[in-house]
């Protein structure tokens, strides 16, 4: 069997739920004849016409705008940033008003806006970032970082059906990085719920997006010598799934949160903040944290790969954390 | 056009007639403009000052004939997004008095049960969105709406308001532009009133009228006497046929003047005295009334006997608002998200 | 001697910087003749011109922008935002390109954002916001939240003559409701100092803003209950003052991070962290947050109430914690 | 006005012709025009297919009449803002052309020692602002500096390079929104290049012309053959003029196509083959080297060695590039903030 890319499943995704539901539709720059930067969206112009794939001007606040305005409507948008990076550009419309429709009027705004995120391509600080920490600090949204291409798949499917205003990451390093065999059969992905990658004894790694296959390199590493990792996968940031992490923290006692998106401010913070208030007891050595450091993503390979959390870093933070 | 089919508070007042006659326009007008100017006195000048309004008002004295000129023009599928001065919106849509006061008042009784106060306030089911504070957002949000009824085939159209100091904002921009090249079916519908805030218009724009900007967007626009409810009227009709014919947006820029402060703390000193005296010359409620009296549409007691209508419903709407509970702090985490997400 | 307030602090401060060096301005909405919504910049029209106090259409974005090109001219903009919340409107300007381009091209971009938060106003969702944690998560930035007027005047100072961006939340319920005798003579309080507002044995409570009232009155109360907590103002917010808190909680071994902004994804998560990872071997108990529950802020006196942290909660959980 | 001072990196051209003499204009449009050209074809079609380019590369194959013309208008004091199809304007400032390789290259050599990359360089020095990725985030951060030279009392202007699609942004109408009510003295150079990406002008923008938004904004504004240098820079030396006379902003549209795809990663097959056939007899380059010879200001012999003289030096600045080290793990943390701040 033919083994999908993370790039194809989202695109499996959504194209399913085009197909599922006539008030899904794309709004976005280049997704039409072009099929998106990344090519997400390939295909659906034939398919599904002008009228459910709109090109738009460069406006990204007018896109996610007019997402929410049609997702009043009864729709059900799915807006594309070009690259993450550009979502500050709509940031009032998001933070401001989608995240609090349903708590000012009881109007639910249900978009999902994709927004292509992480470093690794050499695309400097303007096409690299991962600024996932903003939204999950925006009560009312929801936000999704998947890490494999079953998850992309189910959980954009998720995204497109859920109620809420969805901020969807997906990492442009693993869009033709990661391949796997997808079920044949119709499935989605629970928003909300964490998942354990990988099972282990001595620590616990919670991380997502890219930084999960880290994490795994680490860990196979690690168990060469004898220390074993289990890595808790978020797939959603938001909301926490706390419940998932605290029991592996519970059962490991030692902690480290990863993540690509810098240090300061990051998601690590909120997680070891939950971890050493609920965990407290638990803990067998102090919380870390693996992050980029507090800089913008720089473009030359030697300083990004400098910036870039990787497998050695997590080794080595986790064997000092190991013998603590 | 069929007569958007109006709530009538009043007991007294009959809507029996179309607003296709002037005669029936001007009734129906001169009522939502007086029950504006009404609810928003006693807002402003006696609820404020008694300490009994939560947050800040900001009222639409002097404007009122451009939300009831153009809500008029509207029909009940059609979607609404007012700003901070379209009070009578929700009265033509079927609020009543007692929720504006009662939101004003931060009560359960307010269309957002507290959540948001003042004009802060919408009803999906009314086709009412509510305003969003950041000035022109609704613009590109409209713009959506918009597209979503080309989507999906219908003749509605969405009506969008704004003030002359929202269109510097670049959400304005993109969401005319956007609409545009979409063809949306989007009536914009500007008031300028010649400030924003304390700011007059020389310092917002080089241009003289917004209207001049519509060419940049390929849109029709046209200028009208903002306070003479008949051509705002007939105005917001060529839009809203105009967009519902499938021709795209349409700009209605209405000149007129805020006959208030920016807000109810702002006494609006930097205002010069003779632009007050010139504007309150024009006011639009007594041309109404006086049109109506010269044209032996109504007599003077029966304008009256409206008025005091209006003040009677008032009255009891604040002592209804004012019985109204506070919400309960455990409301306070309701409705963040949905409690309830669809099966999937 | 007559007591100084807050705004009235503040607005000492942009005076004597506008008196000292001609380069300063100050752009943003309704400064002049207004004075500015909060009349911080009150008679500043007619003591130093239109030409630098200018009134601006509303344009966030545009303001912040103009500030950094002006401000790569040699000059020195101060920028307000009439509200905190519409600083969502300028987002992209401040944290891509001002936060940025002294790394990425070595053009330093000295504007100056004041942006008035905060809630107790019944302001509602729209004008109570606390956006500090996206800034905080912004390397490149500088975020200052004064609690005192004394610290107010010589921050803005400080602020003023820095070579980086900074970004100035005022606390709009502060404005009026502190006075403080203030030094005849100029002075500045330098950015990235935390103070130890108050001096205590049992337990540390790091805050800032508003936050740090509601601290004192729960630590006068828990006084009279043998209980003694430091609190710890961190006046500047990035660069975080890590020593400053480190030291207070290795001596006392118990912190609570208490700030009005919303939970999660909040500053209370980083200094967790920072405490979880560092302090590690000190701690005597759970590291605790105290925060706005993860809603936006509501309108109704209530319901507003019920949402903003204050000095009974402070009490249960510094009780809680002391008992521990 | 007084001719730029320009490198003249190949030692065999000699700028002494004033720019006034059309002849002298075109000799020195010509050497950026061709530097440019043979600058951005080794880019693209050699170092990035031999994987020495590191990010992404944009080139303005086709438009370079527009930077030329347009750059060659600025005097040194001037700030320029261009976008990412101007690469001629850093070599009027005085970069060379390997500092450009190391720039795309991630070298120290570059002009952001590899924290930025390709065309995302500046250098406030030469009073280039590096680019902004956000299309037309430039245009307030130009109006501001616009804004300080009038605050400053010099006689400088800014100028600010943008595309089509860098229109529809927000950020431009707020930009030159403030830039015009400020009467700041801003030059608005846009290429029209027919898209953005992907996107056609009819999906952009419902009005013809870019200019057809000036009267929005009560700003001056022509439309001119962007393939056409002397057209171009006669249209910049007028709005510079405009601009430095303390008449405010000046926005000169360039009609011109995007010779490539949008990257070089974009073969551009959404694009009608037609367009491109009949652009391709537009060239700017052509037209520039045809003329001269007309009009007899040059022989072809003379011309065919100033191209040798710049392919010379382009393979010697690659030759440079490529020794220029990568730079230092170490650098990863420098100039996130002022290291030494001013002592306060
Ligand atoms: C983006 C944004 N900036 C600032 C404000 C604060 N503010 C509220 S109303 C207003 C003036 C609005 O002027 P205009 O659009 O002309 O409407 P008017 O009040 O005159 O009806 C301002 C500056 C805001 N609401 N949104
Ligand atoms: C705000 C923003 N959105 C999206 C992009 C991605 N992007 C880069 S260039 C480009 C097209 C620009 O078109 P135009 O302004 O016409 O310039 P051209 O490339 O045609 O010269 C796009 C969409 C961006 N840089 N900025
Ligand atoms: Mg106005
Ligand atoms: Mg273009």
């Amino acid at each position: 069997m033919a083994l999908t890319t993370y790039v194809e499943a989202v695109r499996q995704g959504i194209w399913e739920e085009m197909e599922r539901d006539p008030d899904v539709f794309l709004i976005g720059e280049d997704l039409g004849v072009y099929g998106g930067a990344f090519k997400v969206t390939l295909g659906m112009l034939e398919r599904f016409g002008e009228r459910r794939v709109i090109d738009t001007p460069i406006s990204e606040s007018a896109i996610v705008g007019a997402a929410i305005g049609a997702s009043f409507m009864g729709l059900r948008p799915v807006a594309e940033m070009q690259f993450a990076d550009f979502i500050s550009c709509a940031f009032d419309q998001i933070v401001n008003f989608a995240a609090k429709c349903r708590y000012r009027w009881n109007a639910p705004a249900p978009i999902v806006v994709r927004a292509p995120s992480g470093g690794g391509i050499h695309g400097g600080p303007f096409h690299s970032q991962n600024p996932e920490a903003w939204f999950c600090h925006t009560p009312g949204l929801k936000v999704i970082a998947p890490a494999t291409a079953y998850d992309a798949k189910g959980l954009i499917k998720s995204a497109i059906r859920d109620n809420d205003p969805v901020i969807f990451f997906e990492h442009k390093a693993l869009y033709r990085r990661v391949k796997e065999d997808l079920p044949e059969q119709e499935y989605t992905v629970p928003i909300g719920k964490a998942r354990v990658f990988r099972e282990g004894r001595d620590l616990t790694v919670v991380t997502y997006g890219a930084m999960v296959y880290a994490a795994e390199e680490a860990a196979n590493e690690l168990a060469r010598e004898g220390i074993s990792m289990e890595i808790v996968d978020l797939r959603t940031l938001l909301p926490i799934d706390e419940e998932t992490i605290l029991a592996s923290v519970r059962k490991t006692s030692k902690a480290i949160l990863l993540h690509e998106a810098t240090l300061t401010g990051g998601i690590g913070g909120e997680l070891a903040a939950r971890i050493a208030e609920k965990a407290f007891e638990h803990l067998d050595g102090p919380v870390l944290r693996i992050a980029a450091p507090d800089c913008p993503v720089p473009y030359s390979p030697p300083l990004e790969d400098a910036f870039l959390p990787n497998a050695r870093k997590v080794i080595e933070k986790a064997r000092w954390l190991y013998h603590y | 056009m069929a007569a958007v089919k109006p709530m009538g508070f009043s007991a007294g007042l009959s809507f029996s007639e179309a607003l296709d006659s002037e005669a029936g326009l001007a009734r129906q007008a001169l009522y939502y403009m007086q029950l504006m100017r009404e609810v928003e006195e006693r807002i402003e000048r006696k609820l404020y000052r008694q300490g009994k309004i939560v947050g800040g008002v900001y009222v639409g004295r002097g404007q009122e004939a451009i939300c009831v000129g153009a809500g008029l023009a509207a029909e009940p599928d059609d979607m609404l997004f007012p700003c901070h001065r379209d009070l009578a919106l929700y009265f033509i849509r079927g609020v009543h008095p007692r929720q504006v006061f009662a939101q004003y008042m931060g009560r359960v009784g307010g269309l957002t049960r507290g959540k948001d106060g003042n004009m802060h306030m919408g009803d999906l089911r009314l086709r009412i969105v509510a305003i969003i504070s950041a000035m022109a957002a609704s613009v590109p949000v409209a713009a959506g709406a918009a597209m979503a009824q080309k989507y999906k085939g219908s003749r509605d159209v969405t009506m969008v308001f704004f003030g002359d100091g929202a269109t510097s904002r670049g959400d304005w921009h993109e969401g005319i532009n956007l609409a545009s090249v979409q063809k949306a079916p989007l009536v914009l519908v500007c008031n300028n009133n010649h400030y924003a805030y304390s700011t007059p218009l020389d310092k917002q724009m080089a241009c003289e009228n917004v209207a001049d900007r519509a060419p940049g967007y390929g849109i029709a626009a046209e200028i009208v006497d903002g306070n003479d409810v008949f051509a705002v009227h007939q105005a917001a009709r060529r839009a809203v046929r105009h967009a519902r014919e499938g021709r795209g947006p349409y700009l209605i820029e209405c000149k007129t003047f805020r006959m208030t402060g920016h807000s109810a703390h702002d006494p609006g000193d930097y205002v010069p005295k003779h632009l007050w005296e010139e504007w309150a010359q024009k006011d639009p409620i007594d041309r109404v009334r006086r049109r109506m009296i010269e044209e032996g549409w109504a007599v003077e007691s029966e304008l009256d006997a409206i008025s005091a209508g209006i003040r009677r419903d008032v009255d009891a709407a604040i002592e209804w608002a004012e019985a109204s509970p506070f919400p309960d702090p455990s409301e306070l985490l309701e409705h963040v998200y949905d409690p309830a997400p669809r099966s999937i």
